[in-house]
């Protein structure tokens, strides 16, 4: 079981803030291929991954990072802070 | 503390001369406050943040500028939520016994604040929402360092 | 009033926010305060200044920080006289629409101020007083505006 | 007649704020030259002039500005304010 979070723009597509995933997915890359599956707005929020932040227990990572062990892995588009 | 998330507005002027206070063998103090600007009618901005995240990956910047720049200390405010047009959304302070390195600190805070730190802004104007894009000059600042 | 040249202390953080509140439009402000440090023993710095001519040539710093930073506002405040270790020696604050010109501004006055603003510091130490030597570093930095 | 001012150790070695000055030299270099023969402090604060600076009627100026008209004058070394 792995949390998934969204924020901004992704939180909106997809109407949930963070869901529970049961998954084998071995990357965050895998990870995004199954969770388009959920819907459509799964599905448009994941279309252009070049939008697409991810971080994996709470550290900024790469679609490549391997999912093993992993609680958390939130998705969101880039930064607009400060 | 050196860093702080919060909702509530702070008083930037107070939390300088706290931060100036505890300083000890520092010759150069550096501030930089962000204000709602209320370009083409905006009403106000909505700051999302990564609960979870944000502190600790804050903390991380302070640490890093810390580090590099010979700092005497640093501090971070960053609020989220709803803000007016006028109030402040964030605060950086830096100390450190010569300007050059207040300064850069200042300045490398703020690219890492606005690239990698997880807060996203939404614009609500009289016409709607939206959420602020990325600049790709945002992230090509980070190059600098 | 864009600058002031005064004996008596300040409140840095009093002075940052009244700066604050008489902006319209600005979305990033800068501020700078100078601290007398304690260095090798150090007890107080004497500021002698050229009363005819600081005013004029610091609000000409002000003037031309104004015009090519696209300031909203800027303000500088510079002490002399008899000031302790620990004392905040002066103060620049720069408020532009965007952060990269507020942060210019104020490293540009900076400049100025440390070498073409008339101003000597005197360090009185344990064992004697003597004047600060002008740095060429300083001079050297005026090159790059 | 000129205002000569001094400040910061010119000041201290001449032992003056300001002086007087009846004087006909044209350039401040000329001004100068005449201030050295006042005494040995003059002469010893004008000795190294790589370390002075000048000021004419309270603008920065060089050796060789001109002095017609000119109302004050001020000496002093590189400015260390900041």
């Amino acid at each position: 079981m792995i949390d998934v979070l969204y924020f901004a723009w992704l939180r909106e597509r997809i109407g949930l803030r963070r869901e529970s995933v049961e998954t084998q997915a071995a990357t965050v890359a895998d990870l995004v291929a199954e969770l388009r599956t959920r819907g459509e707005g799964h599905d448009l929020a994941f279309a252009d991954l070049a939008a697409v932040r991810v971080a994996v227990d709470q550290e900024l990572a790469a679609f490549d990072a391997p999912l093993r062990g992993v609680r958390e892995v939130a998705f969101f588009p880039p930064m607009t802070g400060g | 503390m050196p860093a702080r998330i919060q909702q509530a507005a702070f008083d930037a002027g107070a939390e300088a001369n706290a931060f100036a206070a505890g300083l000890a063998g520092a010759g150069a103090i550096v501030t930089f406050t962000g204000i709602v600007r209320g370009d083409g009618g905006l009403l106000a901005l909505e700051i999302e943040h990564y609960p979870g995240m944000t502190l600790r990956a804050v903390e991380a910047f302070v640490d890093a500028a810390t580090l590099r720049f010979s700092l005497t200390d640093a501090l971070v405010i960053h609020r989220h939520g709803r803000l007016a047009v006028g109030e402040a959304i964030m605060m950086v302070a830096t100390a450190a016994p010569h300007r050059g390195d207040a300064f850069a600190a200042a300045d490398f805070l703020m690219d890492w604040l606005k690239s990698r730190a997880p807060f996203w802004k939404k614009e609500i104007g009289p016409s709607g929402e939206a959420w602020v894009a990325a600049r790709d000059s945002d992230e090509d600042a980070l190059t600098r360092w």
